[in-house]
């Protein structure tokens, strides 16, 4: 387990810093207006949001090659936008408007745009996504397939399944494995036994586990891990325990408001990187990253309706 | 007056009261969330030791139950989604549903598996569908679906403690907010229990027609959740077109057992099905087919209303194009008769 | 003669040889043994690097050949025995067959499953089912079932190269054994293909009926090895009882074009569907239902004849008298002219 | 791993060897006239035959209490006689007659008798046993559930959805995990990754492995592992690395005769055990056995079939 490093931060520009601060600030904006404005009955269906994960998804892809694949679940906007999605576009498809994503057809939890993929059934991605690694290795392309799951997912069968083809047949996929330590309203000492480390290693996979809420740790280890998981074109699993500061879906939280005020207080990605930001990089930010998710929404709002 | 939500979480305590057996399984069903939908709501605190919360792994836990109902107890299993029971059909078809048969009778499997199916809450296409044609025919499970009238839960709670088959109970979302319906507080239908089951079928059927109509040139049968729609569309058709309905309204799907629909049909001569999920091969199919196959040309015209084979969009203006409702049931039933 | 085996291999190997995109994945697919039922034999020696040995897990492979389908190959997988579709449910029915229509069309996933169906072997409750019936009717993806008619190669080869979209393509264990029959080769059917397809279908239809004989009075619709079958009971009831029949073999199973059987029955008004799966909600429910949507009061009987609803038993005896066989099909069309 | 130790054989009587073979011996001649007369008609569908694997059936099941269970798959013949199981019923249910183990309704596969279960789809026994063992410890029974699986088995990914749910609910299960080797024509290395050991340890399940084809040896670890289980009341697993040296069904072995001719030398349990009996103990044994497996073909073959 790595721990935050002051280190790491010291080579880094402060544009790359800023870039950093921004993206994780677009995902906890974006993710908050969804949560704010839900009851208003902007949006259908229900949302998982990302709050207090924005470094899991900055951090490990904000590397990737444009060639790179990402396969997401149920709670997807943050890698979503941290992919590079449009904002107005992810807006759109949960207001089910025929400018989102997928024309309002999958809303939140069933995603495609370029490489990026997600769909709302629990593990079942995991083969896919390992499909998807091979294929692009048979094409001689050494493309690298990112594969996100959360710690609830484990529960399911078919991720051992994928995770014994994928080390059998050297698929080129990392396995993100996003232990926020609940999956809906189950502290996972009650679903999982064992250890999640140990659950890859058997299969033959290595993996690195951090716990951490720094984006610059994060960064890192994915950053040595996808060039890994490329050069040898084998899969690897990165571990991310991590704290989920919202509810899973809306209101159906049931958490001690105590221990999430606490999480707030020393896992929040986004102030633990503002502490390496001069206090004059992050207002502008801020403003730019409020008036784009405004912007962003208000054009979904009035883009039209499917027929 | 009771939801029908209410009703079902009432049996659920009612049937751990009533017997040690009975075991509650699935994800997050512990208090103070209770369930994704609630109906498992205070078991956990009033039954801590017979509520089990469980992994998300919905083929494992269904093999539990199916464990433990071979082994004396009365396991009732909720799948969170009913779109998941694709995750169990091998549980359920080649072994929960097969081993009365295969194992020569020597043994039952009391398994009750609760699945939430049904659209229109916009969430898309992996949870919002119908999806108990898959497991409709399979032989050896008794598939239920309660409506709103007279008493879910009374029929959840005989399949609990009095089944010793595995039941699958189809329990549409939308219809956990909506009243239970006594057949006496109806002002506009005369409700009667139709008494042409089976000995061992306990699900009841129902004949719904408005009080004092003419006799019915129209038959409909549906379940579940569409009970609500169709009485709106029947009571639409009578006073704006007089178009007079005999609603039958079935709690067991499968094993078929349409003996109140062929009674009906065979007076009007027309059949229509009802049904949420997509059209092909859903549950009117068999009706259908059954119906043809009893009454022949005595069906002058037969149709269904049911969700377009694709799949559900999240969207809301699109969800509402794909599913049936009220106003499809009535052009279909006016395009008949 | 070819036998539909070795039309089948022959397919698998001209796709691999004509398309490198062609992937084959299977539980035991290597050489020497080359698959359960060897219809992959040889593609392992001629090609390794696309001939996948998996390991046991269905809805795994089910899963991966669908990721490989996303990006542009096209896989083709073999699941040992069709009773385990049950594994690859969730895989299919929520993944593969959704992914086209939710992403907006935006991308397409072509991977072909081939499954091995049926009894008469003694296999026994699991291993000898034919349950392609829970797919039957699921948007998006498309269902074949090869027969002993004309060209099965042909049909499997256009599937793995040229359809864009899931596809389930059923093989009954019995007819890999049969000879391929070519139109021109019976001596006593009068074959034609049914011109009535729809643009994007290219599995086609066949009409059957005995050279010269009078105007039939029954339609039989079937698929599949029960087409065997009826050959030999439409003759038998020609010769013995004068109970000429027109039977219509489809090789596309879902989605339901059943447009060959209207227009027989248009004639018949008698239609008998015969089918190995047990019956309940199994093709002929569909094939029944939509004949009386569109026929209405023109069909005067309607009928199936296919398994009894329950587990098949491995005792011969006791699996003979579950299954369909000849004499059921006959006595079931003397029953009805 | 344990090794053949000749110490363990030397506290066992000769009553209690000469049974242990006669169980062995049994099962064996039991299968070769499965196989012997398969070609001639007298059974239906398939069969797959325990010849080689006598050990793991006998070693493990010979000491269990009355009341416990066992959960077999697919290859259960040698599983039933070494629990107890009539062996003109089982031979009368392969022949599909009134008689069988389920009336000739399951066949080989799918047999059930007292606490004895088995079917025919891999991996999907795993929950059930699971579940079986469970019920047993809140019914307050001290039973143990004993579970058996093949090499191949571990591709289902229920599997791993079961040991989750036994390990975190302290099901009382002895997963025994016969590994072969191969499954159907495919060897483990083509099937497996990782580790088979660690497989279980991932989920907090604590495992010993043995590769020996000594029953006395297999007995004594087996006689531990279910005691333990019964003590804790939580689950174990007994990995046993075995051969067969019949066909995976019939006729279908692509392995070299040589390679099999070979183990037959190495690897009989009959034989090993053989050595530890007088040279005149083992006729009349052979004799008997003989007889048995005649008399009972005889008697299932002229069993009325059912209608
Ligand atoms: C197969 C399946 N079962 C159940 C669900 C319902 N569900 C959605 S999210 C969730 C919890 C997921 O937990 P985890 O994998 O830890 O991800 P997190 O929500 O914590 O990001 C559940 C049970 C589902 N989507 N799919
Ligand atoms: C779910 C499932 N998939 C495939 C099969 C077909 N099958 C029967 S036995 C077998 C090999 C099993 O290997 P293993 O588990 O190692 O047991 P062994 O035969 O070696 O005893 C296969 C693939 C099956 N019975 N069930
Ligand atoms: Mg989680
Ligand atoms: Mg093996």
């Amino acid at each position: 387990m790595s721990n935050n490093s002051k280190s790491d931060s010291d080579q880094i520009s402060k544009v790359e810093l800023a870039d950093l601060y921004r993206s994780m600030l677009r995902i906890r904006r974006f993710e908050e207006t969804v949560l704010g404005e839900f009851s208003r009955g902007y949006f259908f269906g229900t949302t998982h949001t990302y709050i207090g994960q924005e470094a899991n998804a900055v951090g490990v892809l904000r590397n990737i090659a444009p060639e790179d694949i990402v396969v997401s679940n149920h709670r997807s906007h943050g890698h979503f936008l941290a992919y590079g999605g449009d904002m107005r576009a992810l807006f759109a498809e949960l207001m089910g408007k025929s400018t989102g994503v997928c024309g309002g057809r999958g809303g939140s939890q069933h995603l495609y745009w370029k490489n990026f993929y997600s769909n709302g059934v629990l593990g079942g991605t995991s083969p896919i996504g390992t499909g998807i690694a091979l294929a692009e290795k048979f094409n001689q392309r050494d493309t690298v397939t990112i594969t996100f799951l959360g710690d609830g997912a484990l529960g399911e069968g078919v991720v051992y399944e994928s995770l014994n083809m994928a080390s059998l047949w050297s698929a080129p996929v990392l396995f993100v494995l996003e232990n926020n330590h609940i999956a809906q309203t189950t502290p996972a000492e009650l679903n999982l036994a064992g250890s999640i480390v140990n659950r890859f290693n058997a299969f033959g996979i290595d993996s690195e586990a951090l716990d951490t809420s720094d984006v610059l740790v994060i960064q890192s280890s994915a950053v040595r891990a996808i060039s890994e998981v490329r050069k040898k074109s084998s899969p690897q699993a990165l571990i991310l325990n991590t704290y989920r500061f919202g509810p899973h879906s809306k209101g159906d939280d049931t958490r001690q408001e105590k221990e999430i005020l606490e999480l707030r207080k020393t896992r929040d990605p986004i102030s633990i990187l503002a502490e390496r930001l001069d206090p004059d990089q992050i207002n502008p930010i801020e403003e730019e990253v409020d008036d784009e998710v405004k912007q962003a929404f208000q054009k979904a709002e009035s883009d039209p309706i499917p027929n | 007056m009771q939801t029908v939500l209410e009703s079902l979480n009432q049996a659920l305590h009612t049937a751990l009261a009533s017997d040690e057996r009975v075991y509650v399984l699935g994800e997050d069903i512990l208090d103070p969330y209770g369930g994704a939908f609630k109906v498992t709501r205070g078991l956990s605190t009033a039954f801590p030791d017979r509520t089990m919360t469980t992994p998300i792994s919905e083929a494992g836990i269904f093999g539990v139950a199916t464990g433990m109902a071979l082994r004396g107890l009365r396991p009732v299993v909720e799948i969170m989604f009913g779109d998941f029971i694709t995750l169990i059909a091998d549980q359920v078809i080649n072994h929960a549903a097969k081993f009365r048969y295969m194992y020569n009778e020597q043994l039952s499997v009391p398994v009750v598996m609760r699945v939430p199916m049904g659209g229109r809450r916009g969430y898309g296409p992996t949870h919002s569908q119908t999806l108990e044609k898959i497991f409709l025919g399979i032989p050896g499970i008794r598939i239920l679906a309660p409506c709103s009238l007279k008493d879910p839960g009374k029929l959840l709670l005989h399949a609990i403690l009095h089944d010793d088959d595995p039941v699958l109970f189809i329990e549409n979302k939308i219809l956990y907010s909506r009243p239970v319906l006594s057949h006496e507080e109806d002002n506009d239908f005369k409700i009667t229990t139709s008494d042409s089951q089976n000995q061992s079928d306990y699900a009841p059927a129902f004949h719904l027609s408005i009080r004092e109509a003419p006799s019915p040139s129209l038959t409909i049968a549906t379940y579940g959740y569409m009970v609500d729609l169709c009485r709106q569309a029947v009571l639409q058709l009578a006073y704006e077109d007089e178009i007079f309905i005999d609603l039958v309204v079935l709690t067991q799907l499968s094993p078929f057992n349409i003996e109140p629909i062929i009674n009906s049909v065979h007076r009007t001569h027309h059949l229509l099905v009802v049904e949420e999920g997509t059209c092909t091969l859903g549950w009117g199919a068999e009706v259908l087919a059954r119906s043809v196959e009893n009454l022949g040309k005595e069906i002058y015209k037969a149709a269904r209303v049911a969700s377009l084979d694709v799949a559900i969009p999240a969207s809301g203006p699109l969800e509402s194009a794909v599913l049936p409702d009220i106003d499809d049931i009535i052009q279909a039933a006016k395009k008949m008769v």
